[in-house]
């Protein structure tokens, strides 16, 4: 047998760590802290330990009276888009109060953006908000050009809004697949993710990968869009409609699915700007604000689009809301292609950009709403702070005032008409 | 109407934090450096000194030995060994010899994605690029009738001890796919404070699925080297207990 | 008004000149909030899209609500609130940007907070949103928000003791390159135990590795740990 | 004594028992006992469940176990006469009728009381 021989100290990656943990504190000049003893918990306490409430809010959601009971959504289940936890106070079936617990995705990506060069920060801003890689790229592409002073050529500009784009199509398709398979139709998602696939197929055949796309550089893109990508496109272009018809076919004038969210989870325009929702869920409520017309950025201010509301406000509204930006999108595509310039995509940038001292925030209007980023640069090759908006983060405060006084099902409904996805919320 | 151009700042009134972040740089970053002795050790109202790396509420993974300490609590055993199922114990693992072929075509997923990786796996059982043909489709939603984890994602220190406890609680046989380089080993966020730096830290992999995200052929292709191993394993019953290089014992922050 | 361009940007030598794509001429924002908050003026400065104020942190409820309830300037949606370090011995900074129709220029608010007691006054009060940016600056920064309901951690488990994002909370690589980095027992073949596979078994998992061969070797000596010459350095590219 | 009766229904006995215990225990046989501590904690998303579930529910969930039990008796009867629905024609049809009638009569009345609103 080829037993490993006893006698040689085989070392011990967690050993290794402590010592590495030991030399870091020595180079500190610490003493490291003390280790929590071994005492022995079976069951691995990952519930809510159970020490006094420390703020209101918390004592007021886990004191319970009578009839009522706290049930954990929790990470793992079948419709919280991600690792969401929600701890949901019931009476009976209807939901009395709600707290979404987070962090379950937290994996810091702020900080490391802070030890990473302006080009890896691209990178490392993709897994955030997973449905919308090019968003997230698109923001801190902004924030870096303004804050080395440079502007991508006007062909690069082009080919941004093309696949930025590409990329709200897909997803607001998912969405509606999503809204429906949270409520139980298995159908759409397989029409919305044949509409990804498709999709994502040709944003891979320009950028190279299916997700996360890595694809925008500091002054332009990283690779020229080619006429086989051209011819794609409008073969996409001619077939996009029919598996979006599909599954407005399928879905809107189901009874079944406008009894469950007409009059689902109204929320007013005032409430919804005082608790900071942004994008197709504030447009569904009435507010006309849009980031690409509010503060155009890229080529928005030479493309002809408006702003779609609806004002009920309701779950409904926002399914609504996504099918018309779906459309806006498909038209904003045909105006790209059209007036798509020459020239080169990549502005004359050093491998690594060493801006002057200074602060920029850079904004993109993304499916979920207002993705900015406020970067702060010092002169050295790292984002000396790097901070991120996320709007499905923002906009999940609404769930705490949408959702008492419905049945559980229909919170699940609410929740996947405010399409969070949980790498962006939380970072 | 004297408006100062706001675009010069006169000197007099730049306050540090404006003129010039990148010369307060601290010099922290140099290892071996003594000054920060002051910062951290002074004790800044409530709160304990600032220590860096502090650990957070450990995220004990029951070991075998505390686990048996515990059953033996409630006078049961793990393996009930001799005696009357000592005897009986062949019968299952002669029965595995055949039911594994069973079971390796239809290795039924726990419906838990983490992060991106998750939509590449809904991408793969969707009806483009189909593992239902492989007998995987139902994503079982619990794990008490779920075969496969894939885990699908980055795992961080906070979901490692909720991901555990699914693990534990699925019945045997059951097999962990770890879907993408976040999962395998910490990949684009290696050295993240947050990030368990590999699942196989925490739990036993037997299929390991590169990329970021793996394409879904990908994972199909990772799936279908786990039926192989659930063939070559059949009736191997030791090799469910414990196995594959895993960290069983583990206690604070998982970094 | 003279042309708001961000002062000696290079932007003029590389790449394209063409007409900044936000309108900048903000003169109207900028005469408004001169006139509503003279002593604030030393402290603005303007981007080619953002207006920039500094402040104390104590008056920041006060002078974001004079902001969003001066129908002039109705500053009425609440973009982003962050929070700065600017070093160990430094102070923090919570950054507010607000949004107004009226202006085509982002407003930046920068509100000071001394290190020594990192205490704000929380803006829950006028926008309700301000909860999730409140708690994730407390659970990042550990600056504390007075007046907010609900200031528990968002990201980090509930007994978190220390704060992330803080400059003195260093990543584990930023004090030394380790040699543990990349020790993984996936990564170092040596560490796998494959004594309790019975013979055809451990063949099949580890085909890449043959027994008996020479990385079944005993693994690094402890002391070559000390001195720092584990595989781990040598594999990794310098 | 005419035996074959009493056969088929000792013999419908047995083969119901038999399938039910004979499945327990050849599934107890072939599977593998691993018995942890964390198996046998109750799963809710991988999270400890907070609090107790001994409250009291509300009367909506007692009112539809009532609803469903009528209901489910019901279909007992409505099962032997489809199975004798050729020897007893026109009787049949309007004894099952009535019965029917009168299980509807109850079931409108929970339906105007407002029970079907889930409250």
């Amino acid at each position: 047998m080829t037993a490993v021989d006893p006698e040689t100290r085989v070392p011990d990656p967690i050993e290794l760590d402590r010592a590495e943990e030991a030399r870091l504190h020595a180079a500190l000049g610490v003493d490291l802290p003390p280790r929590p003893g071994d005492e022995y918990a079976g069951f691995d306490t990952v519930g809510i330990p159970d020490r006094p409430p420390q703020t209101e809010r918390e004592a007021e959601i886990y004191t319970l009276d009578e009839g009522e009971m706290l049930v954990n959504m929790g990470p793992q289940h079948p419709s919280t888009h991600g690792v969401m936890r929600l701890v949901v106070k019931v009476r009976g079936e209807v939901v009395v109060d709600l707290d979404p617990v987070l962090g379950y995705l937290h994996r810091g990506i702020e900080k490391l953006c802070e030890n990473a060069t302006y080009t890896t920060v691209l990178t490392y801003v993709d897994p955030m908000d997973y449905l919308s890689s090019m968003h997230n790229e698109h923001a801190p592409a902004i924030a870096f050009e303004k804050l080395y002073g440079i502007r991508a050529p006007k062909r690069a500009e082009y080919i941004r809004a093309l696949v930025v784009e590409l990329n709200r199509v897909f997803s607001h398709g998912l969405m509606m697949g999503f809204l429906a398979l949270d409520m139980g139709g298995l159908t759409p998602i397989l029409y919305g993710f044949i509409n990804r696939d498709e999709t994502v197929e040709l944003l891979s055949a320009i950028s190279g990968q299916r997700m996360l796309f890595n694809f925008f550089r500091v002054g332009g893109v990283n690779w020229d869009v080619s006429d086989e990508f051209i011819s794609r496109l409008s073969s996409w272009r001619s077939n996009v409609g029919r598996s979006i018809g599909d599954n407005e076919a399928l879905i809107t004038e189901n009874e079944i699915f406008t009894a469950r969210t007409k009059g689902m989870g109204v929320l007013s325009g005032e409430r919804a700007i005082a608790l900071g929702v942004s994008g197709p869920n504030l447009r569904a409520s009435g507010v006309p604000f849009d980031v690409r017309k509010a503060h155009p950025y890229s080529i928005y201010h030479e493309l002809e689009f408006e702003v779609i509301t609806h004002s009920a406000g309701d779950v409904y509204a926002r399914y609504l809301q996504r099918i018309a930006e779906i459309k806006q999108s498909l038209h904003l595509i045909d105006q790209i292609v059209d007036q798509m310039p020459h020239g080169p995509v990549q502005a004359q940038v050093p491998g690594i950009i060493r801006p002057k001292p200074g602060r920029a925030f850079g904004a993109v209007e993304s499916p979920r709403g207002l993705y900015s980023v406020y970067a702060i640069s010092d002169g050295g090759p790292n984002p000396y702070r790097f901070r991120m908006r996320d709007p499905s983060f923002i906009s999940l405060q609404v769930m705490p005032v949408l959702m008492p006084g419905h049945l559980i099902a229909d919170t699940m409904a609410i929740m996947a008409s405010l399409d969070p996805i949980m790498g962006g919320v939380d970072k | 109407m004297a408006v100062t151009t706001p675009g010069k700042q006169d000197p007099g009134k730049q306050d540090p934090g404006k003129q010039d972040p990148g010369k307060q740089r601290p010099a922290l970053k140099e290892p071996g450096h003594k000054d920060p002795g002051a910062i951290l050790t002074r004790d800044s109202g409530s709160e304990r000194a600032l220590v860096p790396t502090e650990t957070s509420a450990p995220i004990i993974i029951p070991d075998q030995a505390t686990g048996d300490a515990l059953l033996r609590e409630f006078g049961m055993e793990e393996h009930p060994k001799g005696g009357f199922h000592g005897l009986l114990e062949v019968i299952p693992t002669r029965a595995d010899w055949l039911l594994d072929l069973i079971r390796a075509n239809s290795l039924w997923p726990l419906l838990s994605g983490l992060s991106c990786c998750a939509i590449e796996m809904m991408s793969s059982a969707t009806s483009m690029n189909d593992i239902d043909r492989f007998g995987m489709f139902p994503f079982r939603a619990s794990p008490r009738q779920a075969d496969v984890l894939i885990v699908a994602g980055t795992l961080t220190t906070k979901m490692a001890g909720p991901l555990v406890r699914l693990w534990e609680q699925m019945p045997e046989p059951k097999w962990c796919v770890a879907m993408g380089t976040c999962t395998t080993s910490g990949g684009r966020f290696k050295r993240s404070y947050s990030v368990v730096q590999g699942v196989d830290r925490v739990m036993p992999v037997d299929v390991y699925v590169p990329g970021c995200p793996p394409r879904p052929e990908g994972l199909i292709y990772g799936l279908l080297k786990l039926q192989e191993l659930v063939k070559q394993r059949r009736g191997q019953w030791t090799t469910y207990v414990d196995r594959g290089p895993q960290r069983l014992a583990w206690e604070g922050d998982v970094r | 008004m003279d042309d708001l361009r961000r002062p000696g940007s290079p932007a003029s030598r590389l790449g394209r000149r063409r007409a900044l794509t936000a309108p900048a001429v903000a003169g109207a924002l900028v005469r408004a909030l001169t006139d509503r908050f003279p002593e604030l003026a030393g402290t603005l400065w303007t981007d080619e899209d953002t207006v920039e104020v500094q402040i104390d942190g104590a008056r920041s409820v006060e002078v974001l609500s004079r902001l969003r309830d001066d129908p002039e300037l109705h500053f009425w949606y609440l973009a982003d609130a962050a929070a700065a370090d600017y070093g160990v011995g430094e102070h923090f900074e919570v950054v507010y940007h607000l949004y107004s129709d009226l202006h085509p220029a982002w407003l930046r608010v920068r509100a000071r907070v001394d290190r020594s007691s990192p205490h704000l006054p929380s803006i829950t009060g006028l926008w309700e949103g301000a909860m999730f940016h409140e708690r994730e600056m407390f659970d990042m920064m550990g600056i504390i928000f007075d007046g907010n309901r609900d200031l528990r951690r968002i990201y980090m488990s509930p007994d978190y003791r220390s704060f992330p994002q803080r400059r003195d909370f260093l990543l584990p690589d930023d004090a030394a390159d380790s040699s543990a980095a990349g020790v993984n027992p996936l990564e170092r073949p040596e560490t796998w135990d494959l004594s309790r596979f019975s013979e055809e078994v451990a063949h099949s998992i580890d085909p890449i590795l043959p027994l008996g061969t020479s990385a079944m070797a005993p693994g690094p000596e402890a002391a070559e740990i000390e001195a720092d010459e584990t595989d781990a350095d040598k594999s990794r590219p310098r | 004594m005419d035996q074959t009766g009493l056969i088929y229904v000792l013999g419908f006995g047995f083969a119901a028992t038999t399938f039910v215990f004979g499945t327990i225990l050849f599934s107890w046989l072939i599977t593998h006992r691993r018995r942890r501590p964390q198996k046998g904690l109750p799963y809710e998303s991988g999270i400890d469940t907070i609090g107790d579930t001994w409250s009291r529910f509300g009367l909506a969930f007692y009112l539809y176990a009532l609803l469903f039990v009528a209901f489910d008796v019901e279909i007992i009867f409505v099962y032997l006469w489809a199975i004798t629905v050729r020897t007893v024609e026109v009787p049949g049809i309007v004894a099952i009728g009535l019965f029917l009638a009168i299980l509807m009569f109850g079931e409108l009345y929970a339906w105007r009381k407002g029970d079907l609103r889930w409250q």
